[in-house]
């Protein structure tokens, strides 16, 4: 679709990444800056605005427009530009504890407005740059600095969580997975408002193999259930477990050695308007990842926050050309002539 | 029978009721009648945080106080000639601020056993005297409303609602009101409702015949308009007054305003203001809290918009972090501040000056914000645009501080022509700036030490920038320490640098030989400039300096105040600006301080300033 | 349950109460008041805690320990509060835009983490105490002061978003129905650990009539759907409608006419470990209201946080008894016995 | 052979290496060896705040300096005697600072020509002669020790991250450390990989070796231990001290420590070390942001615990609203902030004195809170006990003052005992104390002007307290104006009265002639002290003053200064103290200012001080 002829050369930028090596955000990094070409937007229509947290450096390695903001507060900056430049693509950086834990207010409201927004959310269940506590999608019962006795509070499902706050497009996807990843980043640009995508991602210091389940060549197909649209939900290794509804209680879960015409499985409809299918494909997975959905849980169209107030601008435009002093003066106004009496 | 008319140069009206009374409304009302009329007008509403507290309670009782005159005058006034008390709450809430020979007008309808018991009265103040050092005007305001209503086709408690406009026709009456203003704008609120306007104007008409023919009101009153400068006037409160200062700025400058609130009083009516413009491209975004508003604000300067954020103490508070990034980023961004009593959550509907300090150091580190006051309800406009002006040719935060007596209050303004208005267009960097073609965002403008504004959407000028130290001119994170120590000398050195364009102060010292200099900031001005007429009345000599600029000061101001033997500073907090002096210029300001939620009296600041001079 | 012969007047105070007659939260209070004798705990271990806003003037009302404390904050001053004192029954009186505005990433921690913590959302679409703008729950469209084109953002649904934040508890009630809310406040007292009840509440001045179809005699019971753990979804002026599971998309919907034995109505089950089935409740309303379950959507058993908090404080101190002088001194010290040398 | 050992009194070591080298661990081993040996000792750990930058950039460089001595010392030193560069982006980064004459031990094995590249130099210093000027020790440590470990089953990666106790063994030969403890680290530390241990305890034992056996290292180095006061001693940082002040202010006082913070650095470590501590009943909580950090502090101690929030600047900036609901609502609350390099997020690892005006003044209203600073790592622990003392006594929020130099500098310490700890005790109210048998929340203690601290679950003593403006004595909501008024100067007398509970301010001026004064705060204490003594030594007298306490300010403090000719104020900051000294007392203080990210050095002030002394 681009005829801008960009590669992802011209997306790095001349400052060394300061991320630990084997660290996962270096892939996410490259799957990225591999996806932008295809954008086909120029690089100076591109803005990258993040918080604070080691995944929030990545601005400072694409070479575009880009903000290392302050720490939760990038959907909100990041809202103001989209608002006022709708010209403009703008992706949001940040990362569990930054998304889900200060930032977690300002998340919330951003995927409800729909403002025009691609939101990666770097999940690597820890606290990275302040050297490993636990975060808001930490397991319960982790052992971090913070809690040598284990964590207490249950973990956000961030997907979960973003469909109860009426979220319009919600996806998960692997650092490692390039393909997957950048099959994500493509359905995202795509989506005409806000989009949400969880990044699972390896910090290989502080919380290292958290992923590995999905990773291992040998469990990857077992617990991956992959979603493609219109496709029935079947995985495993062989293709004989699937997703399947329960004709009592109506809720998701998984089925072994599915015959291949089984009616009971479900044929993935991320364009459902009620979010409830959405919403009970995210609990298939718990913090231990048994099953995990990968891919677009929901994506469907709602006007957008920013399209909506441009359009509300223009009305107010149309039915009158803006007239300062007459705004000044107002309705109410008097003339003196006369100087001070005698 | 022909009634006698006495001619006065100046009269201070209250109106208090319950808040559902409309004495809000009714003081408007009588306040653009009084400025279409062509008087030099102050007011001061008064009002609880509550919505409608409980009815006929001390804590429900909401006033409007209007002072207008025939001559030009700076403050709503320090003590009612006139009181309309719609019940005995308001009555009771306001008897201390009536000087003896005051009139007193009362709605002796609402005087029953009960309501004169719920207002905390041991007996009825109409009949055990307590009232005898006033001119008392017993008026059936309720019932003698409803009969005048009796043929129109509205449920009672309509009727009775309106008693608040009849209330308003005898005062017009007494005071020679024009009253078309009033009609027309009764026939226009109740535009879907017609039978509830026509009542409404009956009654007003219906006070005003009252006051003509009754004959308890023997006599009306005379002010003469005032010989303002020539001009078209209008009267304005602070918000609407700022919000149209940033709707100028935004036109004179070209950029697109974004404003990114949340709701809080005193503020909150900017936010309404600015919503009804859109036609202006005016973008207003209610925002989840006051982290995200300015947040908001600040992405959408990055965006090349005029960023601004609109809030009171708490939520300036909330913002600190925020504007600490914007001083980092060094992106041009409003803050106001419609400051109220604090501290916490302290007296919402108040007036207060009690965050200058928190505006000039509620951050962490070294984050210097340029912040500037507003004195008067209509200079709330050019306040405004000149926190556009530094904002947008600093590359800065600026910081507003008004307040809840300026934002509520009104006065009469010339309006402005829209040429006079200063030019305020920016340039955009277009092209790279460095030495090897490449782009360098802090880079800095020699004179101002400003940093290019490159916007998204420029090609080959693609960076990145953030809170992170950065080193000089690339912008490229830095931990170095010397470039640490540079960078935060020349963000200090930036502001302190916008003195260099101020115009010199300008200081009130008619005689010449005064030894006694006031020096304020913020709405004081008005109870200030009263005092010291009244000061010079009497014969002594002072002389007063009003601060606009409260970072950096004015370069001459030092000068200024070792020119005088006494320096005083009237303050509405603890001696926030008398310690900046003091720590500044090592002067012994005398700091004269009240936190009541409420303005100076000139009366009082009057006997403090001669104080003073006599003690010289 | 009480043997104290406590009475709602016990639970009066002396403050007169500032909101504005016809004020929904009068019905609240006097409900609330009325409920709490049943509480069978002493009025000094009972504390009201409230942000800013109309609502949270409550605390003031009430003759218990109470703090107003700042907008959106309560959540989190309360859970330091309940963390620390276990002995009290601590309830967090707030608003649609203390909660859910400034306050929404609060509330989604305490509900996640389940604290010991009473939430009443007193819910009127509508910031009252700034004078009418709109909030996160009011309808999209709504002409207020600060829309004067209407505003532009999808509202939250507060069962929804409680659910997707991992709530224990969550139900929905009426001010005016007096019953119905006590029953409701029964129900969260019982529970352990983090309840949300959000209040349809009445604001007569900025937004009268808000929940007028669930209040009018003539269109109440068509559009309410009283939710009654164990029992089939039915409802309706005759009960002949009833909340149907679509077999096919396994959605829950809307069914008139439906027979007595029809197997299709879903029988309401508020325990289910699933939060899928009381999310799909919840979307059965929108912001039209029409259709509104009331009641007890969801109420789970969980270990609370500071259950488990307090359970590891026990724990540590089992292994070894405190020991001040030993904690100062460390395991690396060392001893000067000589003083200056020569 | 039998080996040359010279005699030292102090030596200064700054171990460099990669964030990934190990440099932290290295330098804190040597610690604790030459702590238990018996010298006096003070270091500084400086790291970048990126968790382990790429290796071999100079981004990535992470050092770690010691200074040890026989006699007292006070700061961790100004330039390196000996340098370990672990590669060449470690020497390069450090060179600077290097004096003539300095060792240079340097790892060759990294040295090749990329990392010579990557570190930016053009050409190989080991053979340019750039080092001319220091006596290089060129040491292959990495192949070394990868040999020596040659028998060991462990991965080559393993033993090549062993170099560092390679290392470490080297130094402690040259400087004759003991290694036992060192050993019974490494045991533990490596407990569940007993190869790891092992490997780890040979290569240490190797590089001792090395220096014992190896021609190049001819010469070893005595320095006795210091002569301090008898006593238990151990070593300290700020963190730990802040967090065991804690503790033993929470057993003193008999109330449970409830510590409610979000991660931030350099103040992480304290809620990661408190969390350790359950078994004293210490409740942590990780908050979901600084804003419920501060709001669950508050809430325990609303609910009778000592609530307690830790951050540093930008978290601290967070947590204003809801200090100002502290100070409304007037219950005890310790605020730590272990400030950093700012403005925004600026230098997160760095160390500077910018958040002194934020506490004083960063809220909205007139909030005042008292402010105290620690001015040594081991003084972290008494400041918090005096913090936590004045937050019970006089109900009210208190800021500490601590910053990263302290927070990870360490010191030797001499363990206090339990017994003479202060007692913290306080008394719940119990009773009503109206005249009438009511409870009155904000009924005030006469002397210190508390109010009582009724907890819930106390009968009888139910009421509601709230940040809207409060009624004196009853705590009702009052929007009334001399009351607001009145409430304003009481909190502040309430402050104001701290003073007076104070002991006298210790003026260090062991002459009694000095003309120039010097005031500190914080954690310039060491650096100004050493350059007092260097000037001292010089023959010129200074005197020397150090507060803790910053608000309110010690009442002989104006007597102090105006007992002085010149006084000077060095702060790592553009002169925040200097302010206030200056509007409160009308002195012309000279400030004196670095913003570096680093502690001042000794030599340097000493030479600003001899200027002013010589000036005078
Ligand atoms: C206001 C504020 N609070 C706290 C911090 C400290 N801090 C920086 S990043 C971070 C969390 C990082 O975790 P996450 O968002 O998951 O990012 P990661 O490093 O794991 O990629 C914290 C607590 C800060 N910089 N600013
Ligand atoms: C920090 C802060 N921001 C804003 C405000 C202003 N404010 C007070 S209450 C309120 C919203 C009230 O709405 P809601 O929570 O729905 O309560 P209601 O009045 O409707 O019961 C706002 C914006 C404040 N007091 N403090
Ligand atoms: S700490 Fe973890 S998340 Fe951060 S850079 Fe290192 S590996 Fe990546
Ligand atoms: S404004 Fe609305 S919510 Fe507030 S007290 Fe009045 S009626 Fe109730
Ligand atoms: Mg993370
Ligand atoms: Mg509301």
């Amino acid at each position: 679709m681009s005829d801008l002829k960009l590669t992802a050369k011209d997306f790095k930028t001349d400052q060394e990444v300061r991320w630990c090596p084997g660290c996962g955000d270096y892939a996410i990094l490259a799957a990225v800056q591999g996806f932008m070409p295809e954008l086909g937007v120029p690089r100076e229509n591109i803005v990258f605005i993040s918080g604070i947290g080691c995944s929030s450096r990545f601005p400072y390695y694409m070479n575009t427009y880009g903000m290392h903001s302050i720490h939760g507060r990038a959907p909100a900056i990041a809202t103001g530009l989209a608002t006022t430049r709708p010209d403009l693509s703008v992706w949001v950086i940040t990362g569990d504890g930054d998304a889900l834990s200060i930032g977690g207010n300002h998340l919330m409201h951003a995927l409800r407005r729909n403002t025009n927004l691609k939101i990666l959310l770097f999940d690597n269940r820890i606290y990275g740059l302040t050297k490993g506590q636990y975060s808001p999608t930490s397991e319960i019962g982790k052992i971090t600095k913070s809690t040598p006795m284990g964590s207490l509070d249950t973990p956000f499902n961030p997907i979960s969580l973003a469909i109860g706050a009426e979220a319009s497009f919600v996806a998960r996807t692997m650092d490692s997975d390039r393909k997957h990843l950048q099959g994500v980043l493509r359905a995202a640009a795509a989506h005409q408002g806000a989009a949400l995508v969880q990044i699972y991602q390896n910090c290989n210091i502080f919380n290292d193999g958290a992923f590995d389940l999905l990773k291992d060549a040998d469990t990857r197909d077992d617990w991956t259930i992959r979603l493609e649209h219109g496709e029935p939900i079947r995985f495993g290794r062989d293709g004989a477990k699937a997703v399947v509804r329960d004709g009592v209680s109506g809720g998701l879960s998984i089925a072994e050695d599915v015959p291949a015409d089984d009616p009971r499985v479900v044929v993935h409809d991320a364009h459902a308007a009620d979010p409830s299918y959405a919403f009970a494909l995210s609990r298939l997975s718990g913090s231990d990842l048994h099953y995990t959905p990968m891919g677009v849980f929901r994506s469907v169209e709602r006007d957008t926050y920013d399209g909506m107030l441009n359009e509300q601008l223009g009305r107010a435009r149309a039915t009158a050309e803006p007239d300062l002093a007459g705004l000044l003066a107002g309705t109410d106004t008097w003339t003196v002539y006369q100087t001070r009496e005698p | 029978m022909q009634k006698e008319v006495k001619r006065l140069d100046r009269v201070v009206i209250r109106f208090a009721g319950d808040s559902g009374d409309g004495m809000q409304l009714t003081g408007d009302r009588f306040t653009s009648e009084t400025a279409s009329f062509g008087n030099d007008l102050s007011t001061l509403p008064n009002f609880p945080a509550e919505i409608r507290a409980p009815a006929g309670t001390l804590p429900g009782v909401s006033s409007f106080q209007l002072h207008f005159a025939d001559h030009d005058i700076m403050t709503p006034g320090d003590a009612p000639d006139v009181l309309v008390a719609m019940n005995p709450a308001a009555l009771r809430a306001n008897q201390a601020d009536l000087p003896a020979g005051a009139t007193v007008i009362v709605n002796t309808d609402e005087f029953s056993t009960r309501a004169i018991a719920k207002a905390g009265y041991a007996a009825n103040p109409l009949e055990d005297g307590s009232l005898d050092q006033y001119q008392l005007q017993a008026v059936p305001l309720t019932s003698t409303t409803v009969r005048a209503l009796a043929e129109f086709d509205i449920s009672k408690k309509d009727a009775e609602r309106a008693k608040n406009m009849f209330a308003l026709g005898l005062l017009s009456w007494m005071y020679h009101r024009p009253t078309d203003s009033t009609i027309s704008f009764l026939q226009e609120k109740f535009a879907r409702k017609p039978e509830i306007a026509a009542a409404n104007v009956a009654a007003f008409r219906a006070g005003y015949n009252y006051g003509d023919t009754t004959e308890a009101f023997a006599v009306s009153y005379e002010v003469k308009p005032a010989p303002l400068p020539p001009g078209t006037y209008r009267n304005i409160s602070g918000n609407p007054a700022l919000a149209y200062g940033l709707i100028a700025a935004s036109q004179r400058s070209g950029l697109p305003l974004f404003l990114g609130a949340y709701p809080i009083t005193p503020a909150s009516d900017i936010l309404h203001e600015l919503a009804r413009h859109k036609r202006f491209g005016v973008r207003t975004f209610q925002a989840e809290d006051e982290i995200a508003g300015v947040g908001a604000a600040l992405g959408a300067s990055f965006g090349g918009a005029l960023g601004v954020t609109t809030s009171s103490g708490p939520g300036i508070a909330l913002k600190a972090e925020t504007i600490g990034l914007a001083v980092s980023l060094e992106l041009p961004l409003v803050v106001c501040d419609i400051q109220r009593g604090g501290p916490s959550t302290g007296l919402p509907t108040k007036t207060e000056q009690s965050d200058l300090l928190q505006a000039l150091f509620g951050r962490n580190g070294e984050a210097p914000v340029p912040v500037v006051a507003a004195k008067s309800p209509s200079d709330c406009f050019f306040t405004a645009i000149e926190a556009v002006r530094i904002a947008l040719t600093y590359r800065t935060p600026v910081v507003l501080l008004s307040d809840g007596y300026l934002a509520n209050g009104s006065e009469p303004w010339q309006v402005p022509s829209v040429d006079d208005l200063p030019d305020l267009r920016v340039d955009f960097a277009r092209e790279p700036n460095g030495p090897d073609g490449e782009f360098l965002p802090y880079l800095r403008d020699p004179e101002t030490l400003a940093r290019p504004w490159a916007v998204p959407g420029t090609p080959g000028l693609e960076h990145r920038i953030g809170g992170i130290e950065k080193a000089d001119k690339t912008g490229s994170i830095s931990y170095d320490p010397d470039n640490h120590d540079f960078m935060v000398r020349t963000r200090q050195a930036k502001v302190d640098g916008i003195a260099r364009s101020l115009p010199p102060l300008e200081v009130d010292d008619p005689t010449g030989d005064a030894k006694v200099l006031v020096v304020g900031w913020g709405s004081t001005y008005g109870p200030i400039g009263a005092a010291c007429r009244r000061v010079r009345r009497a014969g002594l000599p002072v002389a007063q300096v009003h601060l606009r600029h409260l970072n950096p000061l004015p370069s001459d101001l030092g000068e200024i105040l070792h020119r005088y033997d006494r320096v005083v500073v009237p303050e509405m907090n603890l001696g926030q600006l008398a310690m900046l002096l003091r720590a500044r210029y090592l002067v012994d300001v005398i700091g004269y301080n009240q936190v009541r939620g409420l303005p100076f009296r000139a009366s009082e600041l009057a006997e403090v300033f001669k104080g003073v001079i006599t003690g010289v």
